[in-house]
């Protein structure tokens, strides 16, 4: 079994979704998923470990060799995705029943769960897999069941957010498609190593210029970058708490991945970084991205559309690292991806249970949950801590590495403008935190309890995980160099 | 072509816009066919010109059916459109010629499964090879993406409570041909048995002629949605419960991971059905064949189900916008 | 004990957190938490007297725990600056909570367990920063002090405590991210190291400018030192209880800030590359300006608390130019200053304390005449301030006049100017305090007959603090052969 | 070359005729008509890509040597039903949306959005 664990990454989730549907009774199909989510995650953890010891995997589907067939090809960088996506959704899912008894109607349950093992199934493919068309048909198989998602939220404005996504996400993956077309145009093949391979022959056509276009903008439209980002704070602000945690530690995940996929091993450093000045774009537009993000995040009254829009701040962050364009800026890149997730998750499961208990996340709301909720807002406090920096916690190990690689590039300017940059997240950080430990309880909010064991276990597995990979950073940052100098090794 | 959708651009009238869609979606068929993709216009047509016109039209009679004049001037919505098809006509400027043989397209991978996917396949329609087997996994994301929009229309407009024995004054009933024509009744009646005949037909004959298990699944589904359109929708809901649909979807999705989940237990890999029988040729046909069903199952129960779904969407929710009309 | 020096290295650190979890479950007990708190206290600082002695005898101690980043990690070791630091707070620690036990009884304070853990999580971050190794070490207990203090100075609640809060923890963030972060990466980065080594880890290779602007942006990053423009924090902390107000912004926060600088000057840069440096000369004048302008404004503040949080700037000021100067009598003065400061200015806070318990009172103008019904405090408040002053029979006269001599010695004229006018601004806004309490303008404010000192603990722990300001003055020796040994291992490079 | 490249042009056209819609106009549903025009048209992309000239349907014949490249194809086939999946879905929300906002223009929707925040 144990040279199928590629394939079985995916198809796990992605044939436990339809089983679900025969098992109906809600709690039921919760501990299957549950159990999926889990297998999932530990196949995750067994396939980093075979990558590590024997290095690049490839799974061929069908028994067809590639280019003809379909492959997987894992490396570090996929395992490290592949972990980060099934660990984060598998502790996600343990807190699944108890938060959708109170924000979805039953009937809606069972659709639930389908929904989100094949957005799960559908990143997983996304990342696992080799071939460029395969690429979007994964995508729209996350995709799809993401608006579905987010669309279960129970305020009004999660369809219209969900809609607005729809009509992004599917551009998106239109442009992609295009690009993909445009490539295999010039080339004649679809598999990411023969076009490595195949696209130097062909790199100085404009065709192959305008495929490159195409695809970045369309990845970048999936991914959030600023000024691309509208759609995502609506999105995350009014999908269900579980959606929101689930697609803030991994969605734009996979569309980084997608971007350092796409740059640095299929079209090449030199091609990417050389012949455009695509590294110069990037960087401004990361820059850019976490400013504005920032700023937007302090003015919001809405929490989680307030670690919404620090998403899109984050995500600038993964953008710098990426436009650096080095081993080591790569690296940091990555390494702020497994951070983030860490981070986002527990902040937005952690919000979950404040849901579950006030029902709302308003600012005003939280007034005075410190005392109410001590273990959720001490959660919320020591992710916000991560995120703006603070040493002990990942987002500390993120910033140093981040740091190191733009002064390694002799550019201070930037390192200084990253540091300034989480000083806004103190503030919006700080404004949560004065709220819940503060402010008096508002007088028309009722008193509540803290959130039952069944959430918190999930929320302080993430947030231990936080503080635990802020002082122990084998794993996170062994794998991102490995895989960072991976991409290099490939693309000289 | 361009014409159509100039006028779709201008046409405020969703209904109409709705058709001419349809019309697009026949055109683009009918090009299709004269690019000798004839397995890809057979598609088109049944879900170009069919299925997504017709959902459309229901959407349309769910919600309004004037657009709004756009107040704003569209000039970035413009700029931006212009700049992007600047672009592509700028990438088209190094493309290989249209239609010559030597285009990398045609040289490289292309080249295999012309040459050799008879001996390897054994069966003469390339698409149906390349699409089963050699790209199965793409195939099979395709089921996947289906069931997931089945189950997301279902997650977003099933009716709380169900609706099997219901009897409710829906949309279609009362604009439904029910009561006004007899003669289409019974003309259908027996026309849709052919229907769902012809769709077991393109389902199994699949891999020597155009069709395959996705054309069979929108042309089966075609056949019960007509049943319930002439016949009322309790009426047809009957007879195919939601339910039921929704397992049969979930069925065929796992009938195709099964087929590969066996694959690799006989020691190949996934989806590989060589090794399904002795003969790898033979177990790639068996294999086939089984993944057609699966395709043809779950496409035929998804669209059938959201069609059922929409139109079950109850008629009290409507609002009435006095803007819109 | 037998126990290795190794173990009561890395006990220093773990102690006083493990006291927490025992504070939290003594939380009911009042009785039991404040004995637990003592005992942590006591055991502490014994352990820290054990290593002092072990220094002395010539141990050299290095610990290491784990790497977070490949080549960084935690640190500690011993090295007689740190354990300067390290003796005067976790001995100042168990006077406070003496004190803290009197005050906050008597204020019928809310949420002491919360009050007393984040104070030992403090001191544990203290005790790392003491005996950090590396910069790296060094900046995570920083940072960790930063957060553990905040939720002290926000104690009450209030709108004020909130907005105090917002600017404490916002200088305090806001500088070490900014600056003291990127600073230490930079570090990283040019020299490879961040060990603390004798005579610096720069060899000389470095380009002078990209030190300039390292040694500016350390000076700058580490807030808590409170240097001229980032000193709005301190004043602004005094929203916290006193007992808060006095061991922390008045010994170990503010102490940290200059010990940390102190450290880099003496282990990152070097005695020897300092003075070569072209910013050197800015930020001393700088130290310099924030000496003065520091008094200046005490003495315009009629809050007792805000005076002393002026003062405090201003004296922080004095062993910041200490460690700039980077001449022998400069880094004895500097290392002197941070006991004899530390004793004078944490008694006047428990005076200031304790006239607030017993009479209600934070503003020095009513503050006229209550000498005969606090005749210890005010007492305990006048010997105090001499020794802030730095006139006998006040210890800070010892360091004062190492300061002195450093700044001639480096041919500082202006800093020695600075530092004579700032004495003569204490004098000014020091003295009248007790001078009024015990003879106030007008006579008819005197209040005679009743005594109303603090509670007893208070009182004991004001006398204690005192009578260390006496004996600094007559038995300075042990101080001295300590800051001795601190200019000896800073220059142990030039052997 | 010209010639050569007509064909793609009036693709390109239909790309962005689509794309237009879908950003210029306000109503949801023209939105995903746009979508699946402008969807549709690089299908038409793909199949010329696929075209070959003297070439005949990818089923194998006796006579015939010379067949269109089969896998644009087959992308194509997998690609219209991810389009006719996004349409379901799109108008699906489309009708959640308008019950709950009573209107399918989206001037009309963000109004009410900005009123109600």
């Amino acid at each position: 079994m144990l040279n199928h664990l590629p394939i079985l990454q995916v198809i796990v989730p992605l044939l436990a979704a339809p089983i679900c549907l025969f098992l109906q009774k809600p709690k039921i199909v919760w501990l299957f998923a549950c159990v999926a989510t889990a297998l999932t995650f530990l196949i995750s953890v067994l396939l980093l470990q075979q990558v590590n010891v024997s290095g690049t995997l490839v799974y061929e589907l069908g028994g067809w060799e590639a280019p003809w067939g379909i492959e997987y090809r894992i490396d570090d960088l996929n395992a490290l995705l592949l972990l980060i996506i099934s660990s984060i959704s598998a502790v996600v899912m343990w807190a699944g029943h108890i938060s959708l008894s109170k924000e979805l109607n039953a009937d809606r349950h069972l659709y639930f769960y389908v929904l989100y093992l094949l957005s799960l199934a559908g990143m997983l493919g996304i990342v696992a897999t080799g071939d460029a068309f395969n690429v979007f048909v994964f995508l729209e198989v996350s995709s799809l069941s993401a608006y579905a998602l987010i669309a279960l939220g129970r305020d009004r404005r999660a369809l219209w957010a969900s809609y607005k996504y729809l009509i992004m996400g599917t551009i998106g993956a239109t442009f992609i498609l295009i690009g993909i077309g445009l490539m295999y145009q010039m080339t004649g093949t679809l598999n990411m190593h023969d076009l490595a391979t195949r696209l130097p022959e062909v790199s100085q056509t404009r065709t192959v210029f305008v495929s490159f276009a195409f695809i970045v903008v369309g990845v970048c439209l999936k991914l959030a970058l600023f000024p691309l980002h509208l759609w995502l704070p609506n999105a995350y602000a009014f999908a269900p708490s579980l959606v929101t945690a689930l697609l803030a530690a991994t969605s734009t995940k996979v569309a980084i991945y997608l971007l350092i996929r796409f740059t640095f091993s299929i079209y090449g450093l030199s091609f990417s970084f050389t012949t455009l000045p695509l590294n110069v774009l990037f960087l401004v537009l990361g820059v850019l991205g976490v400013f504005v993000a920032s700023v937007a995040a302090i003015y919001k009254r809405n929490t989680k559309r307030l670690f919404a829009y620090s998403s899109v701040a984050q995500v600038g962050y993964m953008i710098i690292g990426f436009s650096v364009g080095t081993a080591a800026g790569l690296s940091a890149s990555l390494i702020h991806i497994f951070n983030h997730a860490l981070m986002k998750g527990a902040i937005f499961l952690a919000l979950g249970a404040v849901v579950y208990r006030v029902g709302s996340v308003n600012l005003s709301q939280i007034n005075g949950l410190g005392r109410e909720m001590p273990y959720t807002m001490a959660a919320i406090v020591i992710g916000g801590l991560s995120l703006i920096g603070v040493p002990l916690t990942v987002g500390f190990i993120s910033k140093w590495y981040l740091i190191v690689a733009l002064l390694e590039n002799g550019w201070w300017p930037v390192a200084l403008l990253v540091l300034l940059g989480s000083l806004l997240a103190v503030i919006y950080v700080w404004k949560v935190v004065e709220s819940a430990y503060f402010k008096p309880a508002d007088s028309d909010r009722e008193p509540v309890k803290e959130a039952p064991l069944g959430f918190l276990i999930p929320v302080w597995v993430l947030v231990i995980a936080n503080v635990y990979f802020g002082l122990d950073t084998r794993l996170s940052v062994g794998v991102a160099q490995a895989a960072a100098a991976g991409l290099f090794g490939v693309t000289p | 072509m361009v014409g159509v959708v100039v006028a779709i651009v201008w046409m405020k009238d969703l209904f109409s816009v709705v058709m001419l869609l349809g019309i697009y979606g026949l055109l683009t068929a009918s090009f299709f066919v004269a690019m000798d993709a004839v397995d890809v216009a057979f598609t088109e047509a049944s879900v170009g010109a069919g299925i997504s016109t017709l959902l459309l039209l229901v959407a349309v009679a769910k919600t309004k059916r004037k657009e709004h004049p756009v107040r704003h001037k569209p000039y970035i919505a413009l700029l931006v459109v212009i700049v992007t098809g600047a672009l592509l006509i700028y990438g088209t400027f190094d493309m290989p010629r249209f239609g010559v043989a030597d285009a990398p397209g045609h040289t490289h991978v292309a080249q295999r499964y012309i040459q050799d996917s008879y001996e390897e396949i054994g069966i003469p329609n390339i698409v149906t090879s390349v699409l089963a087997s050699y790209r199965g996994f793409d195939t099979f994301g395709e089921v996947v993406v289906i069931f997931t929009a089945g189950i997301a229309v279902l997650a977003l407009l099933s009716v709380v409570g169900g609706v099997s024995g219901v009897r409710r004054q829906s949309f279609y009933e009362q604009h439904s041909m029910y009561e006004q024509h007899k003669v289409l009744r019974i003309v259908s009646k027996i026309l849709i048995p052919f229907i769902l005949m012809f769709a077991l037909y393109v389902q199994f004959h699949g891999e020597y002629s155009p069709g395959g298990g996705f054309q069979a699944g929108v042309i089966f589904a075609a056949g019960l949605i007509l049943f319930a359109m002439l016949f009322g929708l309790s009426t047809a809901q009957r007879f195919i419960k939601i339910a039921w649909l929704q397992l049969m979807a979930a069925l065929g999705v796992l009938i195709y991971g099964a087929v590969g989940v066996v694959s690799f237990l006989n020691g190949g890999s996934f989806l590989d059905y060589s090794v399904l029988l002795e003969n790898p040729v033979a177990g790639q046909h068996v294999g086939i064949i089984l993944i057609e069903l699966g395709v043809g199952l779950t496409v035929a129960s998804v669209i059938t189900l959201i069609f059922f779904t929409f139109a079950n969407r109850k008629e009290q929710y409507q609002i009435v916008d006095s803007t819109g009309e | 004990m037998i126990v290795s020096a190794q173990t009561v290295l890395q006990l220093t650190v773990i102690l006083p957190l493990l006291s927490v979890a025992g504070l939290i479950m003594a939380s009911r007990r009042p009785n039991l938490r404040e004995a637990i708190s003592i005992i942590t206290g006591v055991i502490l600082f014994s352990l820290v007297v054990m290593l002092y002695q072990g220094m002395m005898d010539g141990d050299v101690l290095r610990v290491h725990w784990f790497d977070v980043i490949p080549g960084l990690g935690f640190n500690f070791h011993i090295e007689p600056l740190g354990v300067l630091f390290a003796l005067i707070a976790s001995f100042l620690w168990i006077i406070t909570t003496f004190y803290a036990i009197g005050y906050m009884r008597k204020n019928g304070e809310s949420n002491q367990t919360r009050f007393y853990s984040c104070f030992a999580i403090a001191i544990s971050a203290v005790m790392g920063i003491a005996f950090a190794a590396d910069l790296f070490t060094l900046f995570i207990f920083y940072e960790v002090l930063t957060l553990s203090t905040y939720p002290l100075v926000t104690h009450s609640g209030t709108e004020a405590a909130k907005k105090g809060g917002r600017i404490y923890l916002g200088i305090l963030l806001t500088t070490s991210i900014a600056f003291l972060l990127f600073a230490v990466i930079a570090t990283w980065f040019v020299a490879g190291t961040l060990d603390f080594t004798s005579g610096g880890v720069f060899n000389g290779q470095a380009n002078p400018l990209v030190l300039s602007v390292l040694l500016v942006l350390f000076v700058f990053g580490v807030g808590k030192a409170a240097i001229m423009p980032f000193h709005r924090w301190l004043p602004s902390a005094m929203v916290a209880p006193t007992p808060v107000s006095a061991l922390l912004h008045a010994v170990a926060v503010v102490k940290a800030g200059v010990f940390s600088i102190m450290k880099i000057c003496l282990y990152i840069f070097g005695l020897d590359l300092l003075p070569l440096l072209s910013s050197t000369q800015f930020l001393l004048y700088l130290a310099g300006f924030t000496v003065l302008m520091a008094s200046l404004i005490a003495m315009r503040q009629d809050s007792l608390k805000a005076r002393l949080a002026y003062s405090t700037i201003s004296q922080l000021s004095y062993i910041i130019i200490g460690a700039l100067l980077a001449t022998a009598s400069g880094v004895l003065g500097g290392s002197m200053h941070i006991a004899m400061h530390a004793f004078g200015k944490i008694t006047l806070f428990f005076c200031a304390g304790a006239i607030y318990v017993s009479l209600g009172k934070t503003r020095i103008s009513d503050m006229q005449g209550i000498g005969w019904q606090m005749p210890v405090t005010m007492a305990a408040f006048f010997i105090a301030s001499l020794s802030i002053i730095g006139v006998p029979p006040g210890g800070g006269t010892w360091s004062k006049w190492f300061l002195v001599m450093g700044s001639l010695e480096a041919g500082q004229w202006f800093l020695i100017v600075a530092l004579m006018i700032s004495s003569l601004l204490n004098i000014a806004y020091l003295l009248p305090i007790p001078f009024r309490a015990f003879f106030p303008n007008d006579q008819t404010d005197m209040v005679r007959g009743s005594m109303k000192e603090a509670p007893l603990p208070a009182l004991i722990a004001i006398i204690v603090t005192t009578l260390f300001c006496l004996i600094l003055f007559v038995y300075p020796q042990p101080l001295y052969d300590l800051a001795q040994a601190i200019l000896n291992t800073a220059e142990a490079s030039h052997g | 070359m010209l010639i050569g490249h007509y064909n793609y042009w009036v693709v390109v056209a239909l790309m962005m005729l689509g794309f237009f819609i879908i950003i210029a106009h306000g109503n949801l549903i023209k939105k995903i008509v746009g979508l699946t025009i402008f969807q549709t048209s690089v299908f038409i992309f793909y199949i010329s890509v696929a075209k070959l000239d003297g070439g005949t349907a990818p089923i194998l014949a006796e006579g015939f040597t010379d067949y269109a490249n089969p896998l644009p194809h087959v992308l194509i086939l997998t690609a219209i039903v991810v389009g006719i999946a996004t349409t379901a879905l799109g108008l699906a929300l489309t009708v959640r949306i308008n019950e709950a906002y009573g209107s399918i223009e989206e001037e009309f929707i963000e109004k009410q959005d900005n009123q109600s925040c």
